[in-house]
């Protein structure tokens, strides 16, 4: 009743927008999943887009300015584009409406459905902080320790780019010698 | 109630379950790919909160490798399928069980 | 280096080298094989005579050798030889030169066939010789294999698979259990040492909790029950005998087995002195299974080696019935018998290995009359026979009287029906195969058999029943030497002392505190 | 005691010459033999010159150590006494003289050099029991001997019958042994001793030392004693045992190891007591008749001499039974003289008859085989107790004893036993002997050869004079502690110390003559079954004893056998191993069913994993 | 910095070695460039002796890149055993070469040598980003050699399979961190043992240490994370295969003792139970499945999850001599498996089936492979005197010390049922040396021609298993030296 009031009351914008981010995310990725109108990998790709941007809506609430920026370029701009260039390129049709089994539906949602309780139940255990946030996702901030404190993995990740462009490579030269 | 850790984490979490749902009943290998997105994100959107609860910015470090690594990923995942579909002509796992016992 | 490392070790070099020499050496190969094994028995013969001379160590051990292995577990290759186990290496080291010299009947792959030969016997006797746990047991597993792959590869009749995956299953179940004991054992005894000696002088004064006791005791017994065919995991043995080659079965009836009773008489007994005595009921009970019902078994057999195999079985109740009665004349009984029946058992599957070159079946109801072509070896089989059921003049014999006269003190009942297995089932069965072999009209097929001719071919049975003869004659031969050890084994069991030493203790511990 | 090694020399004689045939002379049938009769008679030339040196009444002991484990002590020793003196003479006389038979009456069998090689391992065997000084030597011996007289009943392994017989007589004797072992170690557990003299001391020292068990202990003992002197229960396999060379049937299943048991008894007696012995005479008592009334119906020679024996060894069991052990050992030895003498005659017939056995063949014999025919007499003679044949005076000593214990209704068996004796003796005397030809071969009968009818005639000499000579003296100085010496007229004189006794004995003798002369002087068949009816069945049939057993003993092990091995099979290793098996491979091929190779499966296996970890944790 | 510089010399030879081999094809002619491997291989050799030398950066102990990276006894144990892996593997793959497209081979050595950098890292990760991102180099890299054979369907399948799941993996892997991050507030595993403790109770913390061993166990194979195993050892190329057994499970393991002994060892304590169960069900669901299996590759599969469980035993333990007891299992478990595969790669690379079958007589074909093939089998099954039994001996040896300290009636059920399943892998290990010496299946008698390095690789291996099966000694005091850096671990 009271979260209600003060949504109502608007005494406090960020709380709202948060609200309208987290419905709008949670209700993109339900479409990316299951959507009832279409099974097609295009419609869950363009989901995916909503999805992430109205993600990058909750980085910007939590102040991480270059994460969300970050998150609609790379996401946004990259991979779903990918996906989607790939949707396209092998002309995929709808997924077919087989029979769903019961049995397999009822078993995938009992598990994950214990997977949801267990972590509702342990979101439950979590003492709400009392301090106001004060961090600030400073770009110069995140970028001085990117590249003093965690320059190892970044360089790791350097090499792992090389292996993935390799690998791309390899996988989809045309002619196998 | 003012929005605090547990908010984010509450949609984090949900968003990983349906990511998780999607993987276990989407047929189509894309598909499920991009479940696989949905809880990688799940997981940044937890390490982004708590960054910022927690007042270090460590998280978002994490969260910029973990996008870093997931567009790789998506780089080599999709030729492969792709590597696949020239294949076989399906993306679909019913389709993929020459292997099996 | 001691004398009982080259008589493990000669095999084992031997096997090395046959590795190298090409297959199509024939003659080379087998003489290698033979020499090997005829310098590890030669030694074995010099050991055991020069017994008495050489001179114990602290532990009552001779020809003692030691080499660190691993420290920081306190693993060291150490051998030596005390009273019960110089008749073993004796009788292990003879059965191995006879197996390598029956070995002429196989004709295929023979080279494989001597390397894995000469390893077992390296294996078995270094596992004897060990007075090391670990290497104990790691010899003896080592002996172990080839005996699945000689059984898998050169084993014969239709049942080869099945059995060669029965006993290779059923046998590790028995040593890995065995093992899981001995390394409760170790950790148990906290003397981080698997030096035999060293463990049981460690227990002397910090011996070990007897609920501790009373649950190694049982893996120690079951998984050397299980390797010693202990009723009623005594399936196995039939059944791997019937399809093994004649020198593998010698060497496995005949030594390899002979390992869970040792162990059991070397290790459990001395360590686990309580668990040994709430335990002994149940031992000398299953002896019964052994001695009573594979006898029966025994007598319902329609092969030649099944018939064998299950009487090799029931000797082993004896045994097991000598090392129940937890007694002097018990446990000297028993490690009689383990000799001889090492010799005996060699001997019987030598024999029936002959008889299966010959006459390609050991269908009891397709043989008979073989006595009047096969003198020799008939002979031989009689007296062997004779030797089974417990015939005087045969070592087979002091050693079962002496377990009944040990065992009587103990289980009196248990020790009659020992007795009527011994004297009535083991004669009936026994003359029954006589009569269907050896005895009756020589059926027309069996007219062109030919007996063992010249000395080598008759060299393994004669040697393995002169050595029955010579302890069956003379015992003391071997009792002399056990006496000392067996006394020390007993004075660990004995209720009495341990009890007080146990109070003394607590006594002590109580003051200190 | 001089000349304390010869003993060892004695007994280990023969066995040295087994040994010697076994390994080196087995083609030479003439060169082993001579070993295995020089090994035999050397020791009776030894045992000639032990008893000069020592004189007979003494007593001695001499051993080696043998084993020695804590409370266990055995030892190699031989006693030296009258007992085992006389056994001795028994033994190395009479053995000798039937090796020197052997050798005619096996000169044509190939294997002659493995017979002279069982024989002298019987020898030695024999010895041992004799000379032993402690129950385990007396048992090997007594084990040895078993396996010598399974090795010499199947001589002949090619015949069925002889595989079957001797593996029969090896059987049952174990079923005694088993029961004689069991005595041993009762007796040792009790007493803490194997030897007989300290036994014997400590019973003396303290007759109760035995305690409850002493009834069960002695007839434990006994057993041994059932089996090796084939006493009823035990007493079917000395019949089938005469499928082995007549030679051996003398030696072995006549005159020296079915008295073994016998000599057992004796040995031992000082640990029976009352209960025990009057059951062992009851025994030894009904043997003796069951025995003779079967001896009535047999046919073949040597089967009839073989129940006789059973018989007789029955009467000296029943005698020891009625505490004579004198008595009981003088009619071992003078039966040992007569029914050696008995069977070798009876062997001299069978080669005479080229190996024919039947009575029914024979007839009119006295004619072509003189010696045989008068020997034969003699050893009738003596054993239907005619005076002054040997047979007379040891009969009449168990007559009297019976008498004197007063047992009336043994001593009336006995004296009927007596009476049956002569009765089926002289059916055989005869039929064979007598009346016509029945069959070609007693037509060409012939007689033996000097070798074989030597030992004949020496062994006739002692049937008609063992009665006075002077065993009785030397078995008394054991037995009896006031003993007096008698001379040779005494002992002559002796059965008319009692009269009663020997008149019952001499007018047995004469009904059981008469009768037999009545029916069988000429007959040409037998006329008794149809007088007997369905008794003359029984008796033909042994009682049915065997058929018994068959339905009984061997049923019910062959049952048992048959029960194991199916649990064996089925149970073990089929259900149980078999179960374990197929339930591993089963779950193997279950669990690997969960491996679809679809993908989506996976992805919900691994989230499933991942929800039972989660649960196992934190789901409480 | 350059401080920080020092430590890592070893992985940036290792990245510069698999750059000059990826250049190193435009150089060299298509024909000869299996011969590339051969450089990799001299190349890792100088790296491995070096590591031996005292030269080496590795042996270098210390700690770098603010706490992120460290060089100790176990990292240094781990960075020789990975070097090794990666030369005999190389020496597969060379042999293998001609199954490959043969114009990818160069590629093929250097992702291989970038796998290899990868377990590097993973071997001296010490806080979560270094084991983050050094898991997803190993598996990102294993992706593309998964699916290499580009021209078998079989091999793309199972990078399809092993792709999804492992990103499945990571997914919960990387939630696992954000929870672990966010309720700690640290990465790094020193710190984080400081306070773990009080977060002992903590369920949101808890569920993230659980999710990060969801990606571990799927790195290992561990129940209920083992499903991806059969498939992916069957299709992917043998070489891949190969490194896939041994390198990946191996970090998967250092990073598993990281986490459970560095950074979360209060927290650990708690769990045997846990780790009781999923030791024992992944053993008997490894040789269950195992028992019925025709196919050599997926066998290998099977065994390789059975033997996940048998190392699980040391992790059960809690004890250091379990710790020490998993490296030795894993220094013999690799010359076995590699011996293993180096057969498969030879044998079965002109035949149509991984079926055991194409074993078939293989002892006259080649005395050679056919002894290495079956000391391989009987290692794995744990006979002595091979390296196999020394490491269960270990393995077990802990678990009953454990038994013994704790009380615990699970360490004894665990310690039966890893006997039971001993005794069932004897059953189809035997098989496969049945199939070797007696199968009467044998149609094709031609001998196999072996080069000489396959050759040397087989006798390495025969020697490295009989080594560590007689001498334990050399290997066993490093592994014990490797357990001491972690804490105690005593109840």
């Amino acid at each position: 009743m009271e979260a209600i009031n003060n949504l109502l009351s608007g005494s406090n914008v960020t709380d709202v927008l948060f609200y309208v981010f987290a419905v709008l995310t949670l209700l993109c990725a339900v479409l990316v999943v299951a959507n009832p109108f279409s099974r097609n990998p295009v419609t869950s790709a363009m989901f995916l887009v909503l999805t992430i941007i109205s993600m990058s809506g909750l980085f910007l609430l939590l102040h991480a300015f270059f994460l969300a920026a970050v998150q609609i370029l790379v996401y946004a701009g990259a991979v779903i584009v990918l996906f989607i260039f790939v949707i396209m390129l092998l002309d995929l049709k709808e997924e077919q409406r087989r029979k769903i089994k019961f049995f397999g539906l009822a078993a995938g949602l009992v598990s994950v459905g214990i997977v949801v309780s267990i972590f509702l139940k342990s979101l439950a255990s979590i003492q709400p902080n009392v301090a106001e946030p004060a961090l600030e996702g400073e770009t110069y901030a995140l970028g001085k320790l990117l590249f003093t404190h965690y320059t190892l993995p970044f360089e790791i990740v350097s090499v792992l780019l090389l292996v993935a462009m390799i690998g791309v490579i390899l996988l989809s030269k045309k002619k196998l010698e | 109630m003012h929005i605090g850790i547990q908010h984010y984490l509450a949609v984090s979490m949900i968003l990983f379950c349906l990511g998780l749902l999607g993987v276990i009943m989407r047929r189509n290998l894309l598909v499920i790919y991009m479940s696989l997105e949905l809880m990688l994100n799940a997981a940044n959107l937890a390490l982004v909160a708590f960054s910022r609860f927690n007042n270090k910015l460590d998280g978002q470090v994490l969260v910029f490798f973990i996008i870093t690594v997931a567009a790789a990923e998506v780089a080599v995942g999709l030729a492969l399928i792709v590597a696949l579909y020239r294949k076989r002509q399906s993306a679909h796992v019913e389709d993929l069980t020459s292997m099996k016992l | 280096m001691s004398i009982l490392t080259y008589i493990a070790g000669w095999p084992l070099l031997a096997a090395l080298v046959l590795i190298v020499v090409p297959r199509n050496f024939r003659v080379i190969i087998r003489a290698i094989a033979v020499l090997a094994t005829l310098i590890s028995a030669v030694l074995a013969v010099k050991m055991f005579c020069n017994y008495g001379s050489a001179l114990p160590d602290a532990d009552g051990y001779r020809f003692v050798q030691q080499i660190p292995w691993v420290e920081s577990l306190g693993i060291s290759y150490h051998v030596g030889v005390d009273g019960l186990n110089v008749g073993l290496i004796l009788m292990g080291a003879i059965v191995a030169f006879a197996a390598a010299l029956c070995s002429f009947e196989i004709q295929t792959r023979e080279k494989e066939f001597y390397i894995l030969l000469l390893v077992m016997t390296g294996g078995i006797l270094g596992a004897f010789a060990s007075l090391d746990l670990f290497f104990f047991y790691f010899l003896h597993e080592l002996a172990l294999v080839p005996t699945f792959i000689m059984i898998g590869v050169w084993g014969r009749g239709e049942k080869k698979n099945y059995a060669t995956f029965q006993i290779t299953l059923y046998l590790s179940i028995g040593a890995l259990i065995a093992l899981i004991g001995l390394i409760a054992l170790y950790i148990q005894c906290g003397a981080n040492t698997f030096d035999i000696p060293k463990i049981i002088e460690h227990a002397k004064t910090n011996p070990l909790a007897v609920n501790a006791q009373n649950f190694i005791f049982p893996l120690l017994l079951f998984g050397f029950g299980i390797l010693v065919s202990l009723w009623p995991f005594h399936s196995w043995a039939p059944l791997g005998y019937g399809v093994a080659p004649s020198p593998t079965s010698m060497l496995h009836a005949g030594v390899l087995k002979k390992f869970g009773l040792y162990g059991l008489i070397r290790i459990a007994l001395p360590l686990m002195p309580q668990a040994a005595q709430s335990w002994a009921h149940v031992i000398a009970w299953l002896c019964v299974g052994n001695i009573l019902y594979v006898g029966w078994v025994a007598m319902r057999q329609k092969d030649l080696n099944l018939l064998i195999g299950n009487s090799s079985v029931a000797h082993m109740g004896f045994i097991f019935l000598g090392i129940a009665s937890l007694n002097l004349i018990g446990i000297t009984g028993a490690v009689l018998i383990m000799v001889a029946h090492g010799f005996l058992a060699a001997l019987t599957f030598a024999l029936s290995g002959y008889i299966y070159k010959q006459t390609g079946t050991l269908e009891i109801s397709a043989l008979g009359g073989l006595c009047r072509k096969l003198p020799f070896i008939g002979t031989a089989l009689v007296m062997a026979a004779m030797a089974g059921c417990g015939l005087p003049g045969f070592a087979n014999f002091v050693g079962e009287a002496t377990v009944f006269f040990g065992a009587w003190k103990a289980f009196p009942t248990i020790t009659v029906i020992a007795l009527w297995g011994a004297l009535v089932i083991g004669g009936i069965y026994m003359t029954r195969a006589i009569r269907n072999v050896l005895h009756g009209p020589l059926p027309e097929k069996w007219n062109s058999l030919s007996d063992a001719s010249h000395l080598w071919r008759k060299l393994p049975y004669a040697l393995l029943l002169a050595s029955l003869f010579v302890f069956g004659v003379w015992p003391r031969l071997l009792t002399e030497k056990i006496n000392p050890d067996a006394v020390k084994i007993v004075a660990q069991i004995s209720p009495a002392p341990s009890a007080d030493k146990l109070v003394a203790q607590s006594e002590n511990s109580g003051v200190r505190n | 005691m001089k000349y304390e090694n010869l003993p060892w020399l004695i007994l280990f004689l023969p066995l040295i010459s087994a040994a010697v045939i076994t390994l080196f002379t087995l083609r030479s049938k003439t060169v082993s033999s001579l070993i295995s009769i020089g090994a035999v008679v050397a020791g009776f030339v030894m045992t000639v010159i032990f008893v000069n040196a020592n004189g007979m009444q003494f007593s001695g002991e001499t051993s080696l150590q043998w084993l020695e484990i804590g409370d266990l002590k055995a030892d190699f020793g031989l006693k030296l006494d009258a007992l085992s003196m006389m056994m001795l003479f028994v033994v190395t006389g009479v053995g000798g003289l039937i090796h020197i038979y052997s050798y005619g009456y096996m000169h044509e069998d190939r294997s002659m050099a493995r017979f002279f090689a069982c024989l002298s391992l019987f020898t030695f065997s024999m010895l041992g029991i004799v000379l032993a000084n402690n129950f385990l030597m007396m048992f090997i011996s007594w084990e040895l001997v078993g396996v010598s007289s399974y090795l010499l009943i199947g001589f002949w392994f090619e015949k069925p019958s002889a595989g079957d017989a001797a593996k029969k007589a090896f059987i049952v004797n174990r079923l005694g042994d088993f029961g004689f072992l069991f005595g041993i170690l009762m007796v040792w557990g009790l007493l803490g001793s194997l030897n007989f003299s300290a036994l014997q001391n400590s019973i003396t020292a303290n007759p109760a030392a035995l305690g409850a068990m002493a009834t069960t202990a002695g007839l434990l003992i006994f057993c041994g004693a059932m089996g090796k002197s084939a006493q009823f229960p035990l007493h079917v396999w000395l019949p089938d045992a005469m499928e082995g060379p007549t030679p051996v049937s003398a030696l072995i299943h006549a005159a020296t190891m079915v008295a073994a048991g016998v000599y057992m008894l004796c040995r031992s007696l000082f640990l029976f007591n009352a209960d025990s012995l009057h059951v062992i005479s009851y025994i030894g008592g009904f043997t003796a008749l069951i025995a003779a009334l079967m001896a009535v119906q047999q046919n073949d020679i040597k089967r009839i001499i073989a129940y006789s024996t059973l018989s007789q060894l029955g009467y000296m069991v029943m005698t020891v039974g009625l505490n004579g052990p004198t008595p009981a050992m003088f009619h071992l030895t003078t039966h040992a003289f007569f029914k050696a003498l008995l069977f070798l005659a009876a062997g001299s017939v069978i080669i005479g008859m080229h190996h024919e056995q039947d009575i029914w063949q024979m007839g009119n014999l006295r004619k072509k085989m003189p010696i045989t025919f008068l020997t034969f007499t003699i050893g009738t003679l003596a054993l239907c107790g005619v005076p002054p044949f040997s047979g007379f005076y040891s009969k009449d000593a168990i007559l009297a004893q019976a008498w004197e214990q007063k047992s009336y209704l043994l001593f009336g068996v006995a004296v009927f036993i007596a009476a049956l004796t002569t009765f089926y003796t002289f059916r055989l005397f005869f039929v064979v002997f007598f009346g016509k030809e029945k069959s070609d071969h007693a037509k060409h009968a012939h007689e033996s050869s000097l070798v074989m009818t030597l030992p004949l005639v020496i062994l006739a000499v002692f049937s008609f004079a063992g009665g006075f000579i002077g065993i009785t003296n030397n078995y008394g100085s054991q037995f009896v502690h006031e003993h007096e010496t008698f001379s040779a007229w005494q002992q002559f004189a002796e059965p008319f110390h009692n009269p009663f006794p020997m008149v019952c004995g001499l007018v047995a003798f004469a009904i059981g003559f008469f009768a037999a002369l009545s029916l069988y002087k000429n007959a040409t068949s037998d006329p008794l079954p149809k007088k007997l009816g369905g008794l003359a069945t029984l008796m033909k049939n042994k009682f049915y004893f065997d058929e018994i057993y068959e339905a009984t003993f061997i049923r019910a092990h062959d049952f048992l056998a048959a029960v194991a091995d199916w649990i064996d099979r089925w149970i073990l290793e089929g259900a149980i191993i078999g179960a374990i098996r197929g339930g591993t491979d089963l779950s193997g091929r279950a669990l690997r069913l969960a491996q679809t190779g679809n993908l989506q499966t996976y992805a919900f296996l691994f989230v499933l994993g991942v929800a039972l970890l989660l649960y196992f944790v934190l789901g409480k | 910095m350059n401080a920080s510089l020092n430590f890592i010399g070893l992985e940036i030879s290792v990245i510069g070695l698999g750059l000059v081999l990826m250049l190193a094809d435009f150089f060299v002619p298509a024909e000869r460039r299996r011969f590339i491997g051969y450089a990799g291989i001299a190349a890792l050799g100088v790296l491995l002796i070096m590591s031996f030398s005292g030269n080496g950066t590795c042996s270098n102990f210390g700690f770098g890149f603010n706490n992120a990276f460290v060089n100790d006894g176990l990292s240094l144990f781990f960075k020789r055993f990975f070097i090794v892996a990666a030369i005999l593997v190389l020496f597969i793959a060379a042999e293998f070469s001609d199954k490959l497209a043969a114009g990818s081979i160069a590629e093929y050595y250097s992702l291989i040598i970038f796998a290899l950098a990868g377990m590097l890292f993973a071997a001296s990760s010490n806080d979560f980003v270094m084991l983050f991102v050094a898991i997803e180099l190993i598996t990102v890299t294993f992706y593309v050699l998964v699916s290499f054979q580009r021209s078998k369907v079989a091999s793309l399948e199972a990078g399809v399979k092993y792709l999804i799941l492992g990103a499945l993996s990571s997914s919960f892997m990387v939630f696992g961190i954000a929870l672990i991050w966010g309720t700690t507030g640290t990465l790094n595993f020193t710190e984080l043992a400081a306070v773990a403790p009080q977060f002992e109770t903590s369920r949101i913390f808890l569920l993230g240490v659980l999710l990060v061993l969801v990606g571990l166990g799927f790195k290992i194979a561990a129940f209920p994370f083992q499903i991806w195993a059969p498939d992916v050892y069957q299709g992917a190329p043998t070489p891949t295969t190969a490194f896939l057994a041994i390198g990946s499970k191996a970090a998967g393991f250092v990073l598993l003792l990281r986490v459970l002994f560095t950074a979360v060892p209060s927290v650990t304590l708690h769990w045997e139970k846990l780790l009781i169960v999923i030791s024992a069900i992944t053993i008997l669901y490894g040789n269950l499945c195992a028992l019925p299996q025709r196919n050599l590759k997926r066998l290998f599969g099977y065994s390789s999850i059975s033997h996940a469980g048998y190392l699980l035993l040391g992790v059960a333990a809690l004890n250091a001599n379990g710790q020490a007891a998993i490296l030795y299992y894993l220094a013999g478990y690799l010359f076995t498996v590699l011996a293993g595969f180096l057969v498969i790669a030879l044998v079965l690379r002109h035949l149509e089936t991984d079926d055991v079958s194409g074993l078939a007589g293989l002892s006259q074909r080649s005395p050679l492979l056919a002894a290495t093939m079956t000391i391989s089998m009987v290692s794995l099954a744990g006979i002595p005197p091979l390296a196999g039994f020394f490491g269960k001996f270990l393995l077990l040896k802990s678990v009953i010390e454990a038994a013994q300290k704790s009380h615990h009636y699970g360490y004894i059920y665990l310690v039966f049922i890893a006997l039971a399943g001993v005794v069932i892998s004897l059953y189809y290990y035997f098989n496969v040396v049945r199939a070797i010496y007696w199968s009467k299946e044998a149609r094709d008698l031609s001998p196999i021609a072996l080069s000489a390095p396959a050759k040397l690789t087989a006798w390495v291996c025969i020697a490295g298993i009989f080594w560590l099966g007689l001498f334990p000694n050399t290997v066993l005091n490093l592994a014990n030296q490797a357990a001491t850096v972690f804490v105690a671990v005593t109840k």
